[in-house]
């Protein structure tokens, strides 16, 4: 498989939260599946791709706690920060409704961008996050071949599901951009375009107006991950300081 | 039922026999009564059916979780569930019944999945107790198993105990830790073994005299050991891990009967037993909309999958056809 | 309308507590229809039920806080309790799956037997809870009306209708016997049986084993309470202390 | 559009012309122009639809108010919201359109609601800030409207106003307790302020030399003052609250212009209004969605209303006969 190059790999406090909050949100959106997919070998590998994204936010959260100094472990990141705390895009908080085609339009979205992105920053100078990174580059890359794989399904299988998936891949795609930086976003979008085409689907086109997609990265979210969140904290916080 | 057994016995083909006298595994193209094969089924399918159900029940909890790392190793729990879902209709497959013609059954209630999951998942300790009371029970009732007369079974009841032993460790350490935790924390743990420990006992089936169907499957090397004898293995084994737990089991008359070299305990109402299988509860209900709506609203994508297979042979058996 | 006779009224701490858990569980599922209702009047109605048992709910739950001595409130008792502090009955907690016939089947079962029991504790010698009553027989009576239309159209209606409120019936009935006493018991049952028959419908027959429909007084509750609890509770147990 | 309306202008009827001049209300029964009719359907329907729409933001935090007090004013909060819709959707088909008509232009996005809902709800301040923002501003579009030409129009609108003025109290009050209350309260007040000031301007449309229907409306006496001077007449309004908020309005440009009598305020970046008033953005979608979801969920609910009905009235015409 073909990533973009190493180059000057640049990363601050804010992206490693944004690369951590990614994998942590959508981890959490992929264990609901479990139980709920359409064939049992399903549940299978997406219980497997939520436990791959839950080590990764769990090892960049450590790394962003030590790197803080202000004592916070990964559990006081994750269950005690508000949404507004949180730094994750907001393609990976967005309900699903337990359509399996916007699970996978999802998927492959997240996981092509996070190919090229931990691609590109396992030469980090942070040994810690250079090693976490370099073992998730090929973990994500089998989370992409899962997505294109059940995308060319989709996209080349009934009518009904053609139409799904392109709808899907439609809601999905404007919020593509804020997982992109200048480095990936060419070979991203290219990758994407080809898996696309190869499914027999369309590139939906770009939002008039980007703005409602983004602002994930600044703490800006959709009304979704509040509820999330209180899901997920809530037996945490109704036993403050307990160990489990 | 018995007595449609009892009278086909005389009819086991002489290879079978063997096989049984030498205790070696039965393999699928062997020779096997139809009444061994019908009965292998049925209870493969129903352990295969009590895994996938058995994945509500905590599936429940892993949005719940209240660390990254128990959220971890329940994933991975509930995944294995899955998992062995798949090596056991794999093993029932090798008898000729489909998944899909076993998951209709379940769905349609024609076959049955454990009754204990039928109690309901009310707090995080009850994830911690099912693996140590649940998956113990289950660990007891599967490890003779492992030498059962139909092949396939036994050595998908190797890599599943395996798996299991695991688990059970997992929900122990889940209690330990609440119950050296908090006031709060400890009672949660106490609260969840209280409730599952008698349906834990349930699990072994009913006591040997009204089992029905347990001499036929002894004889032909399916079962190993009688319920009772199960049960009280499970006991003898869980009761000192209680203690170290420093949590109470809900019994006034366990105690250790140093004649028997067993602990003693109190009678069960086996009542709630039949009230549970019956699976007329609203909780067997729940858990199977539950899988017959996954199951309905994933059709499309099978139906997507299978035309994509299609296509894909055509194409290819077109190409081959153009090059040759 | 005819209600059960005042008799001697009989209510303990416990049973204070279970009426008023039983109405601010109602209006909590009942508030989540909002803007969900099959036509808009029925958004109207809707709130107005849950308003009116929001309502009883307060009072009732002011009064255990007093009678209590430990100095709760309302808001203490509503948002500081666990799912096992709770003491409604199963009925009410039970998810309805945005089903317009689940939530009539249930309104009928719950306003009937609310307004015979409120009707026969309006005698009780605590003033503060006999006035809450007597006020709130009148509104459950509205909400058994308005709950008794809606049984004979969907009854009476179209075949699907008419399957469809009857399967509802039949997935809520056992949870019936856990909202009666042996004083209101016979007179409920016996006013359902005649709305039943009015509306084209059977009655179910009672499950074999009436276990698992009941333990909320004690409780034992479903799996479902603690989900709803966590949504209640969410922004309150965010702020300990704070007032809102 | 503008020239349509102005070409066919002069055919306006005397009666029509005569009420207008008298300052008297126009009644359905009235004779109109068919352009005035059409111009109120349109604005009535978006008015109801807004209503409606508007129900979901705050809807949400029904569930999760933080005070059985503040649950009980929030869900007679949005039951109002539904009583407007329904009031305005009857003065909508005093001009001859149905309900169900309008509803589909909603529903399939021919008709409009008011793009302040197309903002999310993001904390229990916002319910606050929309209390106080976003239904201040409504009041202040809204109090010319009870003196509209159109009878009906203006009597749901005496109605509605008494209710929206309660409203606006009620989110001031929620403000003004988390203002004075932790710091993490007074921060998502503060939070909330910041996001929703600016498109709570943006409810008064654009400005006064980009507004295309105003002069017409101004002509027949559906709109009495302009866009710039209703938004000024607000910010003058809101700005002495929001100091007794102890809260901060996010525009550095604000301040007391005693030559004017009124607050200058910074330059409003319209484009984003035109963006979401475009309503392709990702709320829109949402909230005709979670509307379209819900009236489909619900149509054999309203065709058994309907069967229920005729059969009711088949069986009252079958007595009658009978007894005649």
């Amino acid at each position: 498989m073909s990533v973009s190059p190493p180059a000057a790999a640049m990363l601050d406090a804010d992206d490693l939260l944004a690369l951590a909050d990614d994998a942590l949100i959508a981890a959490q959106r992929l264990g609901g599946w479990v139980s709920l997919a359409p064939v049992l070998e399903e549940d299978v590998a997406l219980a497997n791709i939520a436990l791959d994204q839950l080590g990764v936010a769990r090892a960049l959260l450590t790394r962003f706690g030590e790197l803080e100094g202000r004592g916070r472990s990964e559990d006081d990141l994750a269950y005690w920060r508000t949404p507004a705390e949180l730094r994750n895009a907001l393609l990976v908080e967005r309900p699903d409704g337990q359509d399996f085609g916007v699970l996978v339009v999802r998927l492959l979205l997240l996981s092509t961008a996070q190919l090229h992105r931990y691609a590109a920053l396992r030469s980090v100078p942070d040994p810690t996050v250079a090693a976490v990174l370099a073992k998730a580059v090929a973990e994500v890359s089998y989370h992409r071949d899962h997505a294109r794989t059940w995308l060319l399904r989709l996209g080349d299988g009934t009518h009904e599901s053609h139409d799904r998936v392109q709808r899907a891949l439609e809601a999905e795609w404007p919020y593509l951009a804020e997982l992109l930086t200048p480095q990936t976003g060419a070979t991203v979008r290219g990758q994407l375009a080809d898996d696309i085409a190869a499914a027999t689907l369309v590139v939906p086109s770009e939002p008039d107006d980007p703005t409602p997609y983004a602002g994930g990265r600044e703490g800006r979210h959709t009304e979704h991950l509040a509820p999330l969140l209180a899901t997920m904290q809530e037996v945490a916080r109704a036993h403050p300081g307990a160990v489990w | 039922m018995v007595t449609a057994i009892t009278s086909e016995a005389p009819r086991e083909p002489d290879s079978f026999r063997a096989l049984l006298a030498a205790d070696e595994r039965v393999e699928p193209r062997d020779e096997m009564p139809e009444t061994y094969r019908r009965t292998l089924i049925r209870q493969i399918a129903q352990h295969a059916h009590s895994e996938i159900i058995g994945m509500q029940p905590e599936g429940e909890w892993i949005s719940r979780a209240p660390s990254l790392r128990r959220k971890a190793i329940l994933l991975a729990k509930v995944q294995d569930e899955a998992g062995h879902g798949l090596y056991l209709y794999a093993a029932a497959e090798t008898l000729g019944a489909s998944r899909e013609e076993l998951l209709d059954a379940l769905h349609t209630g024609r076959q049955k999945y454990s009754s204990i999951f039928n109690y309901p998942t009310l707090s995080w300790a009850d994830v911690g107790a099912i693996g140590w009371l649940v998956d113990g029970a289950a660990i007891v009732n599967q490890v003779p198993l492992c030498r059962c007369s139909f092949g396939p079974y036994a050595r998908a009841m190797v890599r599943i105990c395996k798996e299991e032993s695991f688990h059970q460790r997992q929900g122990f350490e889940i209690l330990h830790t609440l119950a050296h935790g908090t006031p709060e924390q400890h009672a949660m743990a106490q609260d969840a073994v209280d409730r599952w420990w008698w349906p834990s006992l349930m699990m072994f089936g009913p006591p040997d005299d009204a089992s029905e169907h347990s001499q036929q499957s002894m004889a032909w090397g399916i079962k190993r050991f009688s319920n009772d004898e199960l049960r009280q293995r499970f006991v003898d084994m869980t009761v000192p891990q209680a203690e170290a737990l420093g949590l109470t089991l809900p019994d006034p008359d366990l105690r250790w009967n140093p004649e028997r070299g067993s602990f003693d305990f109190g009678a069960i109402d086996f009542s709630e037993l039949y009230a549970v299988i019956r699976g007329d509860g609203p909780l067997n209900r729940q858990r199977i909309a539950h899988r017959v709506g996954a199951h309905e609203r994933g059709a499309w994508v099978r139906e997507a999958a299978s035309a994509y297979e299609a296509k894909r042979t055509a194409r290819r058996a077109e190409r081959e056809g153009a090059t040759a």
